[in-house]
């Protein structure tokens, strides 16, 4: 009776082993799963944190929202932000005259100097993208919504102005859209 | 062609020498790592063996220690939480809960519930994800190479679920002291409702092709066998206790969150092996989907981060916390002392990682290398979490 | 004679163009056959389905700088690699691909390849030892153990093939089967078959029996230290043992050339990639075994198996032999 | 808990708020009472969680938290050492565990375990043992009782003053020694 148990035993035990290869049989004739990538992208990168782009302001697309405030460079972790801000403007002497007149009423100056940044820089080599920055902005002007894809040759390929992307940006799109509609007259 | 000059370079380096001290005498001092395919990262183990048998083995860690708690203290609370997603990378989401808990103990803040829920969630599927990788790697180290690709397969939905709300893959920053950083979308609690019984019909494959097989059931029956005492002198918990008959689960244990309201079983084996806690991960997976069904449907309305959460440079009180949250590999605890100033005084992150590897030296005393190999596998050991 | 050594030589420059290109090809079906598997398209850069993958990485392989660890023994660490390639062209001389096509057609062709089978794990050892490496010597101790063990029970299967048969000239044996798969030896003799496979598996360090370059144990075991061509060599000649040990089995269980419809060479072809094929799919499905298992299969199970088997073998032989007397 | 350890000479003996500390109780000892008490903890199947040390005014604070896996509950040990010679007994014998979190302890603050079965670094390298990260300047320290929470007290020897909230002026200055 024993005899018997431990032959069942092992041919169970055996059989175990064609289970497996019925298995892997399997998925040997079902279709990959694997996104080539060159020439073919994954298509969920639309909720991925990619690098931080500056959002523009809705009128004027070269123009950043940001208000050089500090915020985000006082709130970021790995102190990879760098706001530099704007100088004042050199007054025209018409201005100038005004200031003066406005001192002597003693009447508070309004400052002329414009709100938004010189230049945004951003390390993405330091970045942990933690997102502290976006969700510390008082006027929502960044936005992880970069090249998931971006490659390099040295370190400093990743010291991004994102004041400068984002007019870069905004000349190769009124680019496109003037190509455009000569693309589709030729279609 | 350089030959070595300096004999103490040859006979090798600090703890080489110190272990090689007490060496007997015909034996064999043998470094596996901290570069070798099963330590799966920079984990070095020292041992001494007699042809194939190991008569003593030691870790030497440290290859990936970043001093995070000294980082601690020159980071303000928010501002430390990326730090959380890179200590443990497989459950990235535990060490987020367990830093941002002991916080919110420490100043008395409250949760909305809806937050409750998502972070539940997110946090039983970083440990689905956890325990996927974990199988994969386990039976690469057992010299079945095709899992890990069918363990990959399903973990990458998670990680698509995952990332709508968190917008990261694998070393998550996603909870914020007060709740969580974004809401799960309407598209994500479709795919995880969809996700749910997809990855249960994956199961009975897991089991055909690897579970059940003989030659795996060999290699990890009776193996490493630790005893429940064993574990208390340790300190090991997480499936390592549970592997060995310790019904402990902090979930359970010491309940957080909206944990007690959930009904969900706290697998245990008595087996006290490697197959012990192999059952049990695979059993934990089973729960963990059960917790995420009940909690979709559970999940109330409303905000998911309370009004007037901390601002980066925001003050914690003054005093000390201790959160213990249920990991993948068991309790991860988070101290913090603070002064009341901007940063805090002191972090102490308890890794179960860290305890379940100083098992090791006893557990492996006198198996086969290659059983050493397989009990150093089933301790699902993260090396980041460990050297901190 | 000079007619039978010139036949001897083409046949040699054949088996070792032959090597080679199996060894290549069998790269790409391995890579292939793994990708599809785990749902990876496997190579498909390189030429058409990557079918010129193999040779870029042959290519790479020859280009990689020769690399021999300090305090090696730079003959025996040099001469293990070239040891375990070129026995194996010896043992394609004797293998019957059709009908007559046979480069050295002698009587104890069978007995000629199971003695240079043997001589691999000389290689093996060389490598694990003169490398100076624990790990590699590790892995020359696991292949030498396995080897000795598993070297019985495959003497003992192919025997009670070659007792039916008669003879130990593979060709012979083959003769001796017919046509269709139930005139093949495989159904008078599948225990045989099975030991045989087993212990070809082992032999050839096959996984789930690759113990000597377990990786995940011992690094690479033996291998550890080689680079470049090296290791290529080692790489070549699994590859080449496998279609010895897959050729063996052919001949002697499952009929050799024999098939109905296409001409012989191609059925035999045909056999030894399907048997190739199984190889691969063992090799990624399987975990590894370890190492006292290993042994207790062999000592517990495949040898007291294979003898009873033989004994079983042997007996009916007589009583046949017996009966026709009578008749 | 104030059972268990009666008649080891504790100092301080007190239950802490669960919600707000994540701990039942507190308890500082003398160096001598250590292994005893942890003797009595091991005895009652509690399991080391972990063991690091702070650094305060008065000295170095070195805990070990104790939990249950049957019942509810954590315990904080206490062993306060003086900053110009910090060393205590190692706890490796009973617990197992210990001799990690011992060498990690070591590694951050420079306190010396005596008894440690094998004393080396284990997470800084040994090239650079002793740069103790964890150490803090004299300026940057603060008082125990500031930074610790006083709990519901159940015992308190009269002369153990560090957790005694409202200090004359005089005596809070720091005894840098």
């Amino acid at each position: 009776m024993h005899v018997v148990k431990e032959a069942c035993k092992t041919l169970s035990d055996l059989w175990s082993l064609m289970v497996g290869l019925r298995v892997t049989g399997k998925y040997f004739t079902e279709p990959q799963r694997t996104v080539r990538y060159p020439w073919a992208a994954v298509p969920n990168l639309d909720t991925y944190k990619a690098h931080l782009v500056m959002v523009s302001t809705p009128k004027d697309k070269t123009k950043p929202r940001c208000i050089s405030c500090g915020m985000c460079a006082l709130a970021c972790p790995s102190n990879c932000l760098t706001v530099v801000k704007r100088k004042a403007p050199k007054p025209t002497p018409e201005e100038e005259k005004a200031i003066a007149e406005a001192k002597a009423k003693g009447e508070k100056v309004k400052d002329k100097t414009p709100k938004d940044p010189e230049k945004f820089l951003y390390d993405f080599t330091l970045c942990s993208l933690c997102g502290t920055c976006m969700e510390n902005c008082p006027v929502g002007a960044l936005a992880f919504k970069g090249d998931a894809y971006a490659a390099g040759y040295s370190r400093s390929d990743f010291h991004f102005d994102l004041v400068a992307m984002l007019q870069n940006q905004a000349v190769m799109e009124g680019l496109d859209e003037a190509a455009a509609p000569t693309d589709k007259s030729e279609a | 062609m350089t030959r070595y000059t300096d004999m103490d370079q040859m006979a090798g380096d600090f703890y080489t020498l110190n272990f090689a001290k007490t060496a007997r005498e015909g034996t064999l001092v043998l470094n596996l790592g901290p570069q070798h395919p099963s330590t799966h990262g920079v984990l070095r183990v020292l041992v001494e063996m007699d042809g194939e048998y190991v008569l003593r083995a030691e870790p030497v860690i440290g290859y990936l220690h970043r001093m995070q708690e000294k980082m601690a203290e020159v980071k303000t609370a928010a501002q430390y939480i990326p730090n959380m997603g890179r200590v443990d990378y497989l459950h990235a989401l535990a060490w987020n809960w367990a830093f941002v808990g002991a916080v919110e103990k420490l100043a008395g803040i409250e949760v909305p519930e809806r937050a409750e829920y998502v972070r539940v969630i997110t946090c039983e599927f970083n440990r689905i994800s956890s325990h996927l990788l974990w199988w994969g790697a386990y039976l690469l180290d057992l010299g079945a190479f095709t899992p890990i690709m069918y363990a990959f397969d399903d973990r990458e939905k998670i990680l698509d679920i995952l990332q709508d709300p968190t917008g990261s893959r694998l070393t998550y920053s996603y909870f914020r002291v007060g709740g969580v950083a974004r809401d799960l979308s309407d598209d994500c609690i479709r795919r995880i409702r969809e996700f749910i019984p997809w990855l249960r019909g994956r199961l009975p494959m897991y089991k055909d092709l690897v579970s059940d097989n003989i030659i795996l059931r060999k290699r990890i029956e009776d193996i490493g066998v630790i005893e429940p005492d064993l574990c208390r002198s340790y300190g090991a918990t997480g499936p390592v206790a549970r592997g060995s008959g310790i019904r402990y689960d902090v979930r359970r244990a010491e309940p957080y969150s909206v944990y007690p309201k959930l009904d969900f079983e706290i697998p245990i084996s008595g087996l006290k092996d490697a197959r012990g806690r192999y059952d049990v991960r695979m059993a934990e997976i089973e729960q963990s989907l059960r917790i995420i069904e009940q909690c979709l449907d559970m999940m109330p309305e409303g905000d998911v981060i309370v009004k007037g959460a901390p601002k980066p440079q925001w003050k914690a009180p003054a005093g000390e916390s201790y959160c213990a949250i249920e990991g993948g590999r068991g309790k991860v605890g988070v101290y913090l002392a603070s002064d009341g100033g901007k940063n805090m005084y002191r972090v102490k992150l308890r890794a179960p990682g860290y305890s379940n590897l100083s098992l090791f030296a006893e557990v492996s005393r006198g198996t086969l290398l290659a059983d050493a190999v397989a009990i150093l596998g089933s301790l699902d050991l993260v090396i980041p979490e460990i050297d901190r | 004679m000079p007619a039978e050594l010139i036949r001897i030589l083409v046949a040699l420059v054949a088996v070792a163009v032959a090597v080679g290109l199996i060894g290549l090809v069998m790269v790409w079906v391995e890579r292939k056959v793994a990708g599809h598997i785990q749902r990876r398209p496997g190579p498909y850069e390189v030429g058409p389905f990557g079918l010129l993958q193999p040779l870029a990485d042959a290519l790479k392989l020859v280009g990689k700088q020769l690399f021999m660890p300090d305090n090696a023994d730079p003959v025996l660490f040099w001469l293990a690699p070239l040891l375990a390639f070129l026995p194996v062209l010896l043992l394609y001389l004797p293998l019957p691909v059709g009908d007559g096509l046979v480069a050295l057609d002698i009587n104890l062709g069978l007995l000629l390849i199971l003695a240079f089978a043997g001589l691999t794990v000389l290689s093996l050892i060389l490598a694990g030892w003169a490398a100076n490496n624990k790990y590699g010597l590790l892995g020359a101790a696991r292949a030498v153990s396995q080897s000795v063990a598993y070297e019985i029970p495959l003497l003992l299967s192919v025997l009670a093939v070659s007792f039916v048969a008669g003879s130990l000239n593979l060709a012979t044996v083959v003769k001796a089967q017919g046509t269709w798969p139930w005139n093949w030896n495989i159904m008078t003799q599948p225990l045989a078959f099975l030991i045989y496979v087993v212990c070809a598996l082992a032999e050839t360090n096959r996984a789930p029996f690759d113990l000597p370059e377990g990786e995940s144990e011992i690094t690479a075991g033996f291998h550890t230290e080689y680079s470049g061509m090296g290791f290529g060599m080692f790489f070549l000649a699994e590859y080449a043992n496998m279609v010895v040990v897959c050729s063996v089995a052919t001949a002697l269980f499952l009929g050799g050339w024999h098939g109905p419809v296409l001409p012989g060479p191609v059925w035999f072809l045909l056999k030894v990639s399907l048997l190739m094929l199984l190889f691969v799919f063992f090799r990624w499905t399987f975990p590894r075994v370890r190492f006292d298992q290993l042994l207790n299969i062999n000592w517990k199970w495949l040898l007291p198996l294979a003898v009873v088997n033989l004994l079983a073998t042997s007996f009916f032989v007589k009583l046949a032999q017996f009966s026709e007397v009578r008749w | 808990m104030d059972a268990l350890l009666s008649g080891l000479g504790a100092q301080y003996i007190a239950k802490c708020d669960y919600a707000k500390t994540g701990k039942t109780w507190q308890v500082f000892l003398p160096v001598g009472a250590l292994l005893r008490a942890v003797e009595r903890l091991r005895a009652a199947d509690w399991h080391l969680e972990d063991v690091f040390a702070l650094d305060c005014v008065e000295g170095y604070v070195v805990t070990y938290h104790f939990a249950h896996f049957d019942k509810p509950g954590r315990a904080a040990l206490r062993v306060v050492l003086p900053h110009d010679k910090p060393a205590l007994p190692s706890i490796a014998g009973i617990y197992s565990g210990a001799e990690w979190h011992e060498r990690e302890t070591r590694d951050f603050h420079g306190i010396v375990f005596e008894g440690n079965p094998n004393f080396v670094p284990l997470l800084i390298s040994p090239d650079m043992a002793d740069c103790f990260p964890l150490r803090k300047d004299a300026k940057a320290r603060v008082k125990v009782q500031a930074l610790l929470e006083a709990g519901e007290v159940v015992f308190r020897s009269p002369d153990f003053e560090l957790m005694t909230p409202d200090e004359p002026a005089a005596e809070a200055k720091p005894a840098t020694a």
